[in-house]
């Protein structure tokens, strides 16, 4: 069983929540970058969301934006992405998803850019603008590789198609919470609740919600629906506003992945 | 509807959705209305009326006398460039806003580079009394500052796009994410044959009004079709428009011309059909300028219409297929086929279409056997005339005409 | 023919032939040309396929929604803005080049202000490929070099006046004695319903296309006549070309706009038919700004285009008769009415025809009891944009528009 | 008799040709102008072409044209050139001809016009741009102020117009030997001296020939067929030489008047 099923398994049993923060590959530098994932590790994250940024990143907000530009100027690449994973992997357990959009893993090819992303040691991999309708068989050969597969699931997606994408993804289900792009928020429709009942009925595997979550009090009353919360944008403004202190970067990052994950374990 | 591969969704291996999972519901919601609206037979005289008693359609197709003497064939020109503000852009932004209209869409936004689609959708949007938001990169703004004045003289809301190369890509993903976050009132006005699936036939079926009158009007001058098709290729609009009805005969042969920039080699020009391989940018599978990483290339062009990385599928399709040749045509030599057509036939051409008549003044016989030629004349170049001063180290505005 | 007072070349007191003797055999040559081909239908024949296949027409005539609503009567736009070249000026220049082309002339002079005109006739000479010389001031030159260039792209030559004022006057005045020297091989295509006969006639014959297509338009549209017909008025060619045809329905009301620059008071503007007494310009008796002496005064307007001091002679007749109303509007004004029919119905006017809208915007209730109104949209306001924003004081060309 | 009747019956009837120069009043200011006037009468001009100048005068080159502008410069009006011929006639009794376009004329009413000019002493009247067709009643009603009429003929004119229109003009036709504006030349066509000969013989009364001439022997070829020459642009080319120096002019401009009448007379 992989490192990722592992640690949905382990907490599930445990009637916690998961915490999975996003950050992306080589933010704010590919040095900090590497030790920022240590660093969600030593403090609770289990699960990290590590993008490999894209030029066109039109799911994403100004923040992730960004970072991804931070990221570029850093001098990020497949390649070193996958040495830097493939090094962390002597020192952590921690399980990975690789997060990008579709352009990339075409251009590589969809087969060598699974093959890579598995060996590098990735666990999981979630296209942001590949639905299941473009992607039918590249999510399934994902498992000839030993990754699990993210889709994701919106409020406007009807229960049915949750069922459906939960079927044929393997890793879970990436609920997001609003319409709209990334970036930290401060609230959800008074719908949502409801929704994300509906949705969680309607999902064979683990459920996940993120965008938008900026601290404990906003996803607290949504804790029933989902198995999970991904944070992005709040955890990568730590970043922005740090930048040229690494040390204090690695201590906000600290302070904010335990201030999520503390309460969800619990 | 269970998950999975729509066919009819694409062009071949080309086309389709490769969007976001939020984007699914409105594009769901889009490609319904314009299958009920589009083709009903109101909508249908709605459009017809609008682009002849507002944009001036049909638009002659001009028998291009000297031209022909001088490329030793008959060219038609199908003239675009006497719609209402200049060019082919207003046929797609007439049909979209129509269309946002059936859906009660109060609110529009739009990309542009040069200006040419924002300053369309600007139109629409002061002709039908709707809020206007045209996204837009910093760059372009100050390139084309004038354009920016007209959106706003429109009455549009011009919006500086001040992320990535801050041009034409950068404010097309702008215009994305304003979609997904404010789906329910917004319609996305896209500017041409490009985008998620059901844009790039949208488009393309708005814009095949300059096929269908040229098809017609091609009969009335000569009584039979012509055997070859020419048009510039940025986005695909102008020349997805004249081909659609053309496409079922196969004996016609078609042409596309792309912007080589500085040159192929120089990797500043915009031309992936030719120099490209497949790639997914906006939504849709097609040809695309992105490196070994898959990151997008910045495109160049003296031409702002063309200045973009990827095509239209369906023009991807036509190449793959080997229905649509293609060839690119560099800066230097399209400000010599603007030069070309103004002298020779008193119609100054956007620089758009200017690469067309840059590459037939250099290779006629590129069109090989055709003996009936219709290019499309997709805009016009008054908007260009000072960037072509200023290339030829002209400096217009400092008054030094005067002896 | 014995000397005597040839009643069929004036209007009334005005029009007539007030040149220098050696003008009457080229104007003869002229007037005989005009009546033996202009009338024929070959001639017809060529005119009208011209115009269409070449220039784009009928223009429409679209009904201008909102505007109908704010000024409160149906409001009708005739879209003269939608011919090559962005103006009514084509239609005269197309019609006097066959006529040259018939007289086998192969050299073609004229004069232009602004270069509306002048960018016509380059345009008509390079699709006719005859040598085109453009006399333009020296001042105009300076201040409209976009034009100039684009005269040039054309294939032109532009040559600069550096006499009087060095605007269009001097120009005009420069054609003519062009004319007097080089009759032989020569026409002179002038661009306005003023000149000595038989250019107001013809002239007005040429633009009546306008009329024409509006009447039969707004038959179609509305199942009758119009009953105000409205126009800027610089030499008068477009009120002419649009009130033609209707000038033997006594009930139709005939409204002109002329320019009031800086202020009827102030002495600067265009208004000769408002301010001024009667006078002979550039061989015909008209309305004329001249002072005591008789000596013709320096005309201003923030359009170009109606920087003229006189007045078509049969718009003098039909004033004085008391059948056409005229009003002056102020320069401030007029970039008002370039805003607001810009913004209302999505089309930028040329500064020359803002001058209606500015005047009606402001004044709705000239226009008395006409409920269904045409208005002649003469040109688009591209080529005005960057004035209209220097006016207002913003300076585009420092691309200072991102915030 | 009027002045101009007298000089012509005086010259032809001795069997010499006229001399008619052409100045601009006003031209190169009003006072060296009236001194001009003198200069020519003292060295042998028969008949002075005294054109008040016009903002638009399209039938004059550049010479002429700026003569107009340095006589508007210099603040010339009608009021004045009529005030300075009145003041002049009380030294001298050089026939004037009062050469102007329609427009001052229509501006002022043609009759104020013809008395105001006749009374100032002027002998004759030349409207370059009011031809007979537009003029019929005016040119009739110069009679009645006594103020003789001129027309212009061209190479381009027929006979038969010639004839009539030197039926109307009263006092002579002035023939414009080249088609196109004022101005200086090296020669004329080689069809001129044929033409004139048939415009001499339709013409019922005294004929001129002008523009263009810049010395006697450009003429010459012509003197058979013209009764007196006209020169402007050659003798305003002195004032323009010579700007600033009034002497200077004045003594140029005596020996150019005096190179073309003394032959012209013998
Ligand atoms: C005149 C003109 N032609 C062509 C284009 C390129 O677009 P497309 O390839 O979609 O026709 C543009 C884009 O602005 C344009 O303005
Ligand atoms: C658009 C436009 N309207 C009007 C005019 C004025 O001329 P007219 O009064 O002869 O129509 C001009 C002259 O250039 C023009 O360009």
């Amino acid at each position: 069983m992989n490192r990722l099923k592992k640690v949905f398994k382990k907490r599930l049993e445990a009637g916690q929540k998961l915490f999975l923060p996003y950050l992306c590959a080589g933010d704010p530098d590919l040095e900090t970058s590497r030790e920022l994932v240590l660093t969600v590790d030593e403090n609770g994250a289990d699960v990290l969301e590590y993008g490999f940024p894209f030029s066109d990143p039109v799911a994403d907000g100004p923040t992730v934006q960004k970072a991804g530009l931070r990221s570029f100027d850093s001098g990020v690449s497949l390649t070193k992405v996958f040495a830097t994973v493939s090094d962390l992997r002597s020192e952590t357990e921690l399980p990975l998803v690789m997060m990008t959009y579709y352009n990339p893993v075409l251009k590589r090819g969809e087969d060598w850019f699974l093959e890579h992303t598995s060996e590098a040691g990735f666990d999981a991999i979630l296209v942001v603008d590949l639905p299941p309708e473009e992607g039918l068989e590249f999510y399934q050969r994902a498992a000839d590789y030993e990754l699990e597969t993210i889709l994701l699931a919106t409020p406007t997606t009807p229960p049915e198609r949750v069922r459906e994408l939960s079927q044929l993804a393997t890793g879970f289900i990436y609920y997001v919470m609003v319409t709209g792009v990334t970036g930290a928020r401060t609230g959800y429709d008074t719908k949502l609740a409801e929704r994300l009942q509906v949705a969680r009925e309607a999902c064979e595997i683990p459920l996940v919600a993120g965008f938008g979550v900026s601290n404990y009090e906003m996803i607290a009353p949504y804790l029933d629906y989902v198995d999970g919360v991904v944070t992005g944008s709040a955890l990568i403004q730590k970043i922005e506003d740090n930048l040229g202190e690494p040390d204090k970067i690695k201590s906000e990052v600290e302070q904010f992945v335990r201030n999520l994950a503390e309460p969800l374990h619990s | 509807m269970p998950i999975s591969y729509h066919e009819e969704r694409h062009f071949g291996e080309f086309g389709g959705q490769y969007v976001p999972e939020t984007l699914l519901a409105p594009l769901e919601e889009l490609t319904e209305a314009y299958k009920t609206f589009a083709s009903s037979e109101e909508f249908q005289k709605d459009f017809k009326r609008i682009v002849s008693e507002y944009s001036g359609r049909p638009t002659p197709l001009t028998y291009a006398q000297q031209l022909s003497r001088d490329l030793n064939r008959e060219i038609y020109l199908k003239r675009e460039d006497l719609n209402h503000t200049g060019a082919h852009k207003l046929n797609n932004a007439i049909g979209q806003i129509l269309l946002a209209d059936r859906m009660d869409k109060e609110r529009i936004i739009a990309e542009t580079g040069a200006g040419q689609h924002g300053v369309a959708v600007a139109t629409v949007c002061a002709y039908f009394d709707k809020e206007c938001i045209v996204y837009m990169g910093e760059k372009d703004i100050k390139r084309q500052s004038l354009n920016v004045y007209r959106m706003e003289l429109l009455g549009a809301r011009v919006e500086p796009v001040k992320t990535g190369a801050r041009t034409l890509k950068d404010a097309t993903s702008e215009a994305i994410r304003d979609w997904v976050t404010n789906v329910e009132n917004t319609h996305y006005l896209l500017g041409s044959v490009v985008g998620p699936y059901p844009y790039p036939d949208m488009v393309r079926d708005f814009q095949a009004i300059i096929g269908e009158e040229t098809k017609e009007q091609f009969q009335t001058q000569t009584g039979t079709d012509p055997d070859g098709l020419v048009a510039c290729i940025g986005g695909g609009s102008n020349a997805m428009g004249l081909f659609a009805p053309f496409l079922d005969n196969e004996e016609i042969e078609l042409f596309g011309v792309e912007a080589a920039g500085e040159g192929i080699d120089s990797g500043r020009h915009s031309a992936p059909l030719v120099t490209s391989g497949h790639g997914v940018l906006h939504g849709s599978k097609s040809y695309l300028m992105s490196d070994e990483d898959g990151q997008v290339q910045t495109p160049h062009s003296v031409a702002a219409g063309l200045d973009y990385p990827g095509v239209g599928p369906q023009l991807a399709d036509l190449k793959e297929k080997g229905r649509l040749q293609v060839k690119a045509v560099k800066d230097d030599q399209v400000i010599k086929g603007f030069k070309y057509l103004s002298a020779l036939e008193g119609i100054i051409p956007a620089l758009e279409p200017a690469h067309v008549f840059g590459l037939l003044a250099e290779e006629p016989d590129w069109l090989g056997d055709c003996e009936q030629v219709v290019i499309n004349l997709s805009g016009r170049g008054d908007k260009d005339v000072l960037e072509v001063a200023e290339y030829e180290g002209r400096d217009l505005l400092a008054g030094g005409e005067a002896e």
